[in-house]
């Protein structure tokens, strides 16, 4: 089977997956809103039902949903860290684009492969060792035939140290799980609060700390939440009386 | 006997002793014969050991020649050595074999960026069977890969230059146009759109 | 072409194939042919490889049939295997060869840390080859290895104090740090890269 025509049931979406791809690429469909996670769960769905894995397809899909992870990531990312996102998105798509070329050109050099690997099918070669009276004359490579340079100069790349890693592009928390801990601790003893409120002016990364901490207390029962409709208020309130363990 | 006869039995038995395809310069070194003698026994030998004519072919491989066994003694060879060929190989070892065959020499983090995923276990897989081998390293200090003579061997090619264009499985060029405008529009809305909410 | 045909052709594969001598019982096990059909088909391959006719001869030993060569084609073969073999040290025998040469004693485990990669086949082919041999073990009880006589005299070396001084390789000769610290310090940084890492 082809992934364009897995079959998806969505919160924001029902229908074939490459509509769902044209739907997104047409912004007809909000990658914000899109749970990319339920498209992966609705693939897995679709291969346990069908009971076999299609090498092939199974690519394919992973191409493409890596792509989507990476625009929606960048979507993420983009706005008030305007230096992090030091490519153009023009570039993006081509290096995106380079990708998903090289991925295919490859995978079908591969089949070729293995076609020419299967024609060999049956053909053995000859693999012993020379007869006794011949390999008494194999002789000894000659004294000083080797250069010692080449002893030096492995050393010397391997003293190379490769340069160091760029972190740039990963943001350097700001604040930390048990930072945000305390702080819903706070609020949860003063009784119930909605996320909105748990996040109220704070920076992108602290709202993801944010759901981190929230899910910490679910965790540990102390919290539990009811969101009434898909992107509405979620209110937060109190499981048991909160432990007071400082973060 | 001519002497293009006597010549063609010293190379019979030539190959059938050296493990390794001999390359007719090979084969003159030992017989003391001229390339063209050397060429000539060796025709002699290719028409000898035609496909059919006899239970061994002469393959030509790995830039140079070998006898190899005619594939319809396979099942006989089968139940002899009661072990199948050599091995098989998985989708992900033909992925990174081509990989490195086409981009040799590389680096396994350029093969796993290719891949899109981790190519360790294939290429360690590869290397232990002598498919793939270490070829220096990048100025970044990564060791290299590339392929060796087992790989000519077994997928029967004379040389590298046997495999095709890579370039012949790249989608049409307005496939790739469209593909490019798809990616073009999604990454204007990311430049034109304001951030959303967290909810996604 | 005639079954005997067939079969004899069957049966020079598996000839070539085999080591060891093949009994007539062998030889029809594996064809599935019975113990007339193989007598036909062997004395049809006996009169094709009779003295002379070729290269190979086929042989009656050990209660078996075997091929080898003629003895007119042993100059060459002697010519053809006794050359010093193309002795050339592929990129990861020269590193571990080149780790052993410089921090000698030094078990594997340290050689691999430093290169990066595993160094094991490599090793064991240096071992094989003489160029390296055990010396003892460190306190951790891994095995460690040393160069050898032959490692000097195939390099022209008098001793190790003539190894080439590595200032003149040394990317960063200005480090006063030990050389072996150094190289493992390398050698983990090349590891920790991870995939993509260090050449992405």
């Amino acid at each position: 089977m082809s992934i364009a025509s897995l079959d998806l049931d969505l919160d924001v979406f029902t229908g074939p997956f490459d509509l769902l791809l044209t739907l997104v690429l047409r912004e007809e469909i909000d990658l914000f809103e899109l749970q990319l996670a339920d498209v992966v769960l609705a693939y897995l769905d679709h291969l346990e039902s069908s009971g076999q894995l299609d090498l092939e397809s199974a690519t394919e899909f992973i191409v493409l949903i890596a792509a989507l992870l990476e625009l929606k990531s960048r979507l993420l990312l983009s706005g008030e860290d305007e230096e992090l996102l030091d490519i153009e998105p023009d570039e993006a798509a081509e290096e995106l684009l380079a990708r998903m070329l090289d991925a295919r050109r490859y995978r079908a050099a591969a089949t070729h492969l293995r076609e020419l690997f299967d024609a060999e099918d049956g053909v053995r070669f000859r693999s012993a060792p020379l007869p006794a009276h011949l390999r008494r004359t194999t002789a000894e490579p000659t004294d000083g035939s080797q250069d010692p340079a080449v002893l030096g100069e492995s050393i010397g790349r391997l003293l190379h140290m490769p340069p160091a890693i760029s972190l740039r592009h990963i943001l350097v928390p700001r604040v930390s799980v048990a930072e945000r801990l305390t702080h819903l601790r706070g609020l949860l003893h003063r009784g119930g609060f909605t996320f909105d409120e748990a996040v109220t002016g704070a920076d992108r990364m602290t709202v993801a700390v944010t759901v981190f901490a929230l899910l910490e207390l679910y965790r540990r029962g102390e919290a539990r939440w009811d969101q009434a409709e898909n992107f509405g208020d979620i209110s937060v309130h109190a499981i048991s009386e909160p432990l007071r363990i400082a973060g | 006997m001519t002497d293009t006869a006597e010549l063609a039995h010293t190379i019979e038995a030539l190959l059938f002793l050296s493990t390794d395809p001999l390359s007719p310069r090979e084969l003159g070194d030992a017989t003391e014969a001229g390339e063209e003698e050397v060429a000539a026994a060796l025709a002699q030998l290719a028409e000898e050991y035609a496909p059919g004519r006899r239970g061994l072919r002469l393959r030509e491989l790995a830039g140079g020649y070998t006898f190899a066994t005619d594939p319809a003694s396979e099942d006989a060879a089968r139940r002899l050595f009661s072990r199948p060929r050599a091995f098989t190989l998985t989708p992900a070892q033909a992925e990174t074999l081509a990989i490195v065959a086409y981009l040799q020499p590389i680096s396994r983090p350029e093969i796993t960026r290719i891949r899109g995923v981790s190519a360790d276990s294939a290429a360690t897989t590869l290397l232990e069977r002598g498919l793939i081998e270490e070829s220096g390293r990048s100025q970044f200090g990564a060791v290299l890969y590339r392929t060796g003579t087992l790989f000519l061997k077994l997928f029967g090619l004379r040389s590298l230059d046997d495999l095709p264009d890579v370039a012949q499985w790249d989608p049409t060029p307005e496939e790739q146009a469209e593909l490019r405008d798809r990616l073009l529009r999604a990454g204007e809305a990311r430049a034109g759109g304001g951030p959303g909410g967290v909810e996604g």
